[in-house]
C-alpha cells in the first residue's frame, strides 16, 4: 500500500511564537462562558475579567518581543511576529484598555452594559491582532473580517436606537463593499502571482510574473479597499454617520485601535507585499490622491460641525491623510512616521471621547459642541484636559501631535513630494481652527442656564483619564524613545 | 477551447452587475445585500479560474474561507436589516438620512 | 466548438442573465430565486473548472442555508410595506453607461486578450492521482491551520452578534411546560380541609 | 476528475426542465380559461379573507436560520477532513477538535442564552 501521508509541519515553536494570540483567545472564550453565569448586578466582573486579559496580553506581546528565541514567523508565513507587530498590538490593547474605562460610565445606565459588549470587542482585538501580524493575504483577509464583524455587531449593540441602526446598516453595506473590492483585487494579485504568502508576492514581483498586467490592477483595488477600510476620503462616508450614530462606549472602541490596526494591514500589504520599488509608485500616486482629498475635506467639512462626535469623525478623516502621508513617504523612515502616528493618535482619540462620556449622564448625551460651554467656570480641570486634547489634535508645539505632524511631513519630503507637505501644512492650520473653536467655546462662553452637570464617574475614571491626557503632554516633550521606537521596529522588521 | 481569459471576463461582467446594482439600486436596503453577493461571486469565480489554470490549491482554499465568512457577514448583516426595519419602519435607502453634515 | 466549451457559454450566458435580473427585477422574493439560479449555474462552471468541493459546497452552503435567510428576512419584512422602485428609470441610464465603461475598462486592463491564448484546464489533482476533494483536503489541514482555526472563531463571532442583536425575550408570554406538568403531584394541586359545622363542632 | 460523471445530472436537470416547462405550456395551451371575480376569492364559500395570506414572519425562524448557516458551514469542513483523515493522522485530529470545541462554546453560548427556546 502506498503511504499517503501528509508530513505537516506544525510544531510546538509555531504555538509558542502565536502565545498571546492563542492567550486572549482563550480568555475572550472564557469570558463568553462566564458572562452567562453572571448575573446583571455583577456584571463588573466581566468587566474587570476583560481588562485584566487585556494586560496578561499585553504583557506577553512585550516579553515575546524581547525573546530572540522565539520564531519571527510561523504556521508556514501566515503569521509573523516582527517588531512592527509589537508595537501595533501593544497600542492597540492599551486604547482598548482605554476605552474599556472609559466606555462602562457610558453604557452602564444606558443598559448597554452586557457582556457582548466585552465578547464581542475582545474578538475583534484578536482580529485586529492577527491582522497586524498577517504574513498572508488569507490570514489578513480573515483578521479583517473578524473586526469588521464585531465592529458590525458594536455598532448596532444599541438595539432600540434608530441612529444605531441606521449607523450599522451604513457600516455594513460601505464595509462588505469595501470588502468585495479588496477580494477582487486580492484575486488578480494572485492570479498574477501564483502565490498568496505576501513573502512569494514580493519575490515574484521583482521577477518572473505570470500575467503581469494584472499585478498592478489587483494594486488599484487592493489600494481602495485599505482607503475605505481607513476612511479615507473619498471612501470615507461611513466615518461620521458610524461615530454619531454609536453609543459614545462604542465610538470609543471603533475611533481608536482599528487605526492602528489598518496601519498594520497597510504596512502588511504595501511594504511587506508590494514594497519593491517597482511597485512603490504606482500605490504611492494613488495614495497621493487620497491622502489631498483626505487632509482638504477632512478638514473643511469639520468647521461645519455642531455635533462634536461628528466634528471628531471629520478630523479623523483629515489624521487619516497625513497617517497616509508618511506611508507615501515609503521605506523605513516613513512608515515608522506613520507607525508613531497611529499609535499617538489612537491615545489621543480615546481620550477625546473619555471626556465626551465624563460630561454625559443618564438620558443626556453631551455630544454638541454648545454643550461644553464655559466648561472652565463649571469644572476648570476638565476644561484643562480638553484643551490638551484639542491642542494635541491641532498639532500645537509641546504636544504629541505636533511631533506626529512633523515626522510625516518630514518623510513625504525625504520623498521629494514636497507639494504633498505644502498641502499637509496649510490643511493642518486650517484644521487648528475648528480645535480652536471647542477652546474659545469652553473657556470664553458663558455656560447656558441648563448646562449639563458632569455625569458620574469614579475616582479610577477620572485618574486613568488625567494619566492618558497627561501622557499626551509627556510624549510631547519627551516623545524621542517612542519615536526611536518606531523606527527600530520597522528598520528591523 | 475555453481558456482563463473567458472565466475572467465572466467575473468582470459580474463585477460590473454588482456594481451597477448598487449604483441603481436606491430603494431596498435587501437588494443591495444580494449585489454584494454577486460581487462576491465575481470575486469567487476568479480565485477558482486562476487556481484551475495554475494548477494550484490556495486559490480554491480561500474560495472555501470566503464563502464561510461571506456566510457569516450575510447573517450579521441580515441581523442587522431586522433590526433597522423594526426601529425605523423602512429599509429604503434613500430614508436612511438622519444624520447629515 | 466542443461539448464542454458549448456546456460554458449555456451556463454563462444563463448566469449573466440571472444576475442582471438580481438587480432588475422589482420583487425582492423574484431577485432572491435569481440569486439562486446565479449560484447554481456558478456551481456548474465551477463543475467544469474542475472545482468539484467548491461547487457542492456552493451549493450546500449559498442555495441551501443563506439564500434561506435571505428569503426568510424577506418574508419577515412585511411585504406590503416593501418600497417599489420609483426612482429606479431615473438611476437606471447612469448605471448602464457606468457599468458598460466599467467593463471596457476592466476587460482592457487585464489584458483578456492576450489571457484567452493560454492553454487550457489543468487538473492538478488527477495529475497527483487524488480526488478534488482529497487535493483540497490535504492542503486545507496541513498549509492552512490557523486559518481553520480563524474560520471556528469567525463562526461563533457571527452566533453571538446575531444573538445579541435580535434575540428578544418576551416578559409576558404564558407557555405550558410539560415536564412541569408531569411532575405535577396530587398534593400541589388538591388540598383536603376539614370544614367546620355551621354549629362550630368538627364532624366525628 | 472526470466530467463525464456528471453527465447523467446534466441529462436529469435537462429532462426535467423539459418535462416542467411541457406541462406548463400544456396547462396554459389547452386548459379552459373562465377567469370570475368568484374564481379568484381565496375561497369560494364561506368568509371572505381577513387579512392577506402573505404574513409576517417571526424572527425567531431567522435565529434558527442562522444557526442552520453556521453549523452548515461546520459539516463543510468536517467533509473534506473526513475524506482525507487517515492521512494528516493525530494532528489532523487535534485541529478538528480544537475546531468543534469552538463551535460548541458558541453552541453552548446559544442555548444557555435561550435562542434555542420556542416559548
Amino acid at each position: 500500500m502506498v503511504d499517503n501521508t501528509v508530513a505537516i509541519a506544525i510544531s510546538m515553536a509555531d504555538v509558542r511564537a502565536m502565545l498571546p494570540e492563542l492567550f486572549l483567545l482563550a480568555a475572550a472564550f472564557t469570558i463568553l462562558m462566564a458572562d452567562l453565569f453572571i448575573a446583571q448586578a455583577q456584571r463588573s466582573v466581566t468587566h474587570w475579567l476583560a481588562i485584566a486579559s487585556l494586560l496578561l496580553t499585553g504583557a506577553l506581546v512585550w516579553r515575546a518581543s524581547g525573546d530572540d528565541s522565539l520564531a519571527r514567523s510561523a504556521f508556514g508565513g501566515m503569521y509573523i511576529a516582527d517588531q512592527v507587530a509589537a508595537v501595533c498590538k501593544l497600542f492597540i490593547l492599551g486604547s482598548t484598555l482605554l476605552a474599556y474605562v472609559y466606555a462602562r460610565p457610558h453604557l452602564k445606565p444606558r443598559g448597554l452594559f452586557q457582556g457582548e459588549f466585552y465578547t464581542l470587542t475582545l474578538f475583534a482585538v484578536i482580529g485586529m491582532m492577527l491582522l497586524v501580524s498577517a504574513g498572508n493575504l488569507l490570514s489578513a483577509y480573515l483578521g479583517l473580517e473578524m473586526l469588521a464583524l464585531c465592529s458590525y455587531a458594536l455598532v448596532a449593540l444599541n438595539r432600540d436606537s434608530p441612529l444605531s441602526s441606521e449607523a450599522a446598516m451604513k457600516y455594513f453595506v460601505l464595509g462588505a463593499l469595501a470588502s468585495g473590492l479588496l477580494l477582487y483585487g486580492m484575486s488578480m494579485v494572485y492570479g498574477a502571482t501564483g502565490s498568496l504568502d505576501l513573502g512569494g508576492i514580493r519575490a515574484m514581483s521583482s521577477s518572473n510574473l505570470l500575467h503581469p498586467d494584472l499585478l498592478v490592477f489587483g494594486l488599484v483595488f487592493i489600494v481602495v479597499g485599505i482607503a475605505f477600510k481607513f476612511g479615507a476620503a473619498p471612501f470615507h462616508a461611513w466615518v461620521p454617520d458610524v461615530y454619531q450614530g454609536s453609543p459614545t462606549g462604542v465610538t470609543l472602541f471603533v475611533a481608536s485601535a482599528p487605526k492602528v490596526a489598518a496601519f498594520g494591514m497597510a504596512y502588511r500589504l504595501l511594504d511587506n507585499g508590494f514594497g519593491t520599488p517597482a511597485l512603490w509608485p504606482n500605490w504611492a500616486a494613488m495614495l497621493s490622491v487620497l491622502a489631498v482629498l483626505s487632509l482638504v475635506i477632512g478638514n473643511v467639512v469639520a468647521i461645519a460641525q455642531t455635533n462634536l462626535k461628528r466634528m471628531l469623525a471629520y478630523s479623523t478623516v483629515s489624521h487619516v491623510g497625513f497617517l497616509l502621508l508618511g506611508i507615501i513617504g515609503g521605506g523605513a523612515d516613513g512608515f515608522a512616521a506613520s507607525l508613531f502616528y497611529a499609535t499617538t493618535y489612537s491615545i489621543t482619540v480615546v481620550a477625546a471621547f473619555g471626556l465626551i462620556v465624563l460630561l454625559s449622564r443618564a438620558g443626556f448625551e453631551a455630544e454638541e459642541i454648545d454643550d461644553f460651554r464655559g466648561l472652565n467656570q463649571r469644572s476648570p480641570f476638565h476644561a484643562f484636559l480638553m484643551l490638551v486634547v484639542m491642542a494635541s489634535f491641532a498639532g500645537v508645539p509641546l504636544f504629541v501631535g505636533f511631533l506626529a505632524k512633523l515626522q510625516v511631513l518630514k518623510a513625504v519630503i525625504r520623498a521629494d513630494a514636497l507639494w504633498l507637505a505644502i498641502v499637509g501644512g496649510l490643511c493642518a492650520v486650517v484644521g487648528a481652527f475648528y480645535y480652536l473653536r471647542v477652546i474659545k467655546v469652553m473657556y470664553f462662553d458663558k455656560p447656558v442656564a441648563d448646562a449639563p452637570v458632569l455625569g458620574a464617574t469614579d475616582a479610577g475614571f477620572r485618574l486613568v483619564l488625567s494619566g492618558n491626557v497627561l501622557a499626551l503632554i509627556a510624549l510631547g516633550i519627551f516623545g524621542g524613545p517612542l519615536l526611536t521606537w518606531c523606527m527600530r521596529a520597522v528598520a528591523a522588521s | 477551447m475555453i481558456t482563463l481569459g473567458h472565466y475572467l471576463v465572466l467575473g468582470a461582467i459580474l463585477f460590473c452587475v454588482s456594481v451597477a446594482g448598487i449604483f441603481i439600486n436606491r430603494k431596498n436596503v435587501i437588494i443591495l445585500l444580494m449585489a454584494l453577493e454577486l460581487m462576491l461571486l465575481a470575486v469567487n469565480m476568479n480565485f477558482v479560474a486562476f487556481s484551475a489554470f495554475l494548477g494550484d490549491a490556495a486559490g480554491q482554499i480561500f474560495v472555501f474561507f470566503i464563502l464561510t465568512v461571506a456566510a457569516a457577514e450575510s447573517a450579521i448583516g441580515l441581523a442587522i436589516l431586522v433590526l433597522l426595519f423594526r426601529n425605523r419602519a423602512t429599509i429604503n435607502v434613500e430614508e436612511l438620512d438622519t444624520m447629515k453634515g | 466548438m466542443t461539448f464542454e466549451a458549448l456546456l460554458f457559454y449555456f451556463f454563462a450566458a444563463v448566469m449573466v442573465a440571472a444576475s442582471l435580473a438580481v438587480v432588475t427585477l422589482r420583487n425582492p422574493v423574484h431577485c432572491a430565486l435569481s440569486l439562486v439560479l446565479t449560484f447554481f449555474t456558478c456551481a456548474c462552471l465551477w463543475l467544469l473548472l474542475r472545482a468539484e468541493f467548491l461547487a457542492i459546497a456552493l451549493v450546500l452552503v449559498y442555495v441551501g442555508a443563506v439564500m434561506v435567510l435571505f428569503l426568510f428576512v424577506v418574508m419577515m419584512l412585511d411585504i406590503k410595506t416593501l418600497p417599489g422602485r420609483e426612482g429606479f428609470t431615473s438611476y437606471l441610464p447612469a448605471g448602464l453607461v457606468v457599468a458598460t465603461v466599467m467593463l471596457a475598462e476592466l476587460i482592457g486592463l487585464m489584458g483578456a486578450r492576450k489571457l484567452m491564448q493560454g492553454g487550457p484546464v489543468r487538473d492538478a489533482a488527477t495529475e497527483q492521482g487524488l480526488s478534488n476533494t482529497e487535493w483540497l483536503g490535504r492542503a486545507l489541514f496541513s498549509d492552512y491551520i490557523l486559518p481553520f482555526e480563524i474560520a471556528a472563531v469567525i463562526l461563533t463571532v457571527a452566533i453571538v452578534a446575531a444573538v445579541a442583536l435580535t434575540l428578544r425575550r418576551r416578559p409576558n408570554v404564558r407557555t405550558q411546560d410539560p415536564a412541569q406538568q408531569a411532575a405535577t403531584r396530587k398534593q400541589d394541586r388538591l388540598r383536603l380541609v376539614d370544614l367546620p359545622h355551621h354549629d362550630g363542632s368538627k364532624q366525628a | 476528475m472526470e466530467l463525464s460523471g456528471y453527465l447523467p445530472v446534466l441529462l436529469f436537470l435537462g429532462l426535467a426542465a423539459l418535462i416542467a416547462a411541457a406541462l406548463l405550456a400544456i396547462g396554459t395551451l389547452i386548459g379552459p380559461k373562465r377567469p370570475g371575480a368568484d374564481k379568484h376569492a381565496p375561497y369560494e364559500c364561506g368568509f371572505v379573507a381577513f387579512e392577506d395570506a402573505r404574513m409576517k414572519f417571526d424572527v425567531r425562524y431567522y435565529l434558527m436560520a442562522i444557526l442552520f448557516i453556521v453549523f452548515d458551514l461546520e459539516i463543510a469542513f468536517i467533509f473534506p477532513w473526513a475524506v482525507v483523515f487517515r492521512d494528516i493522522g493525530l494532528i489532523g485530529l487535534i485541529e478538528m477538535g480544537m475546531f468543534l470545541l469552538l463551535l460548541v462554546l458558541g453552541f453552548v453560548y446559544v442555548w444557555k442564552k435561550g435562542a434555542l427556546e420556542w416559548e
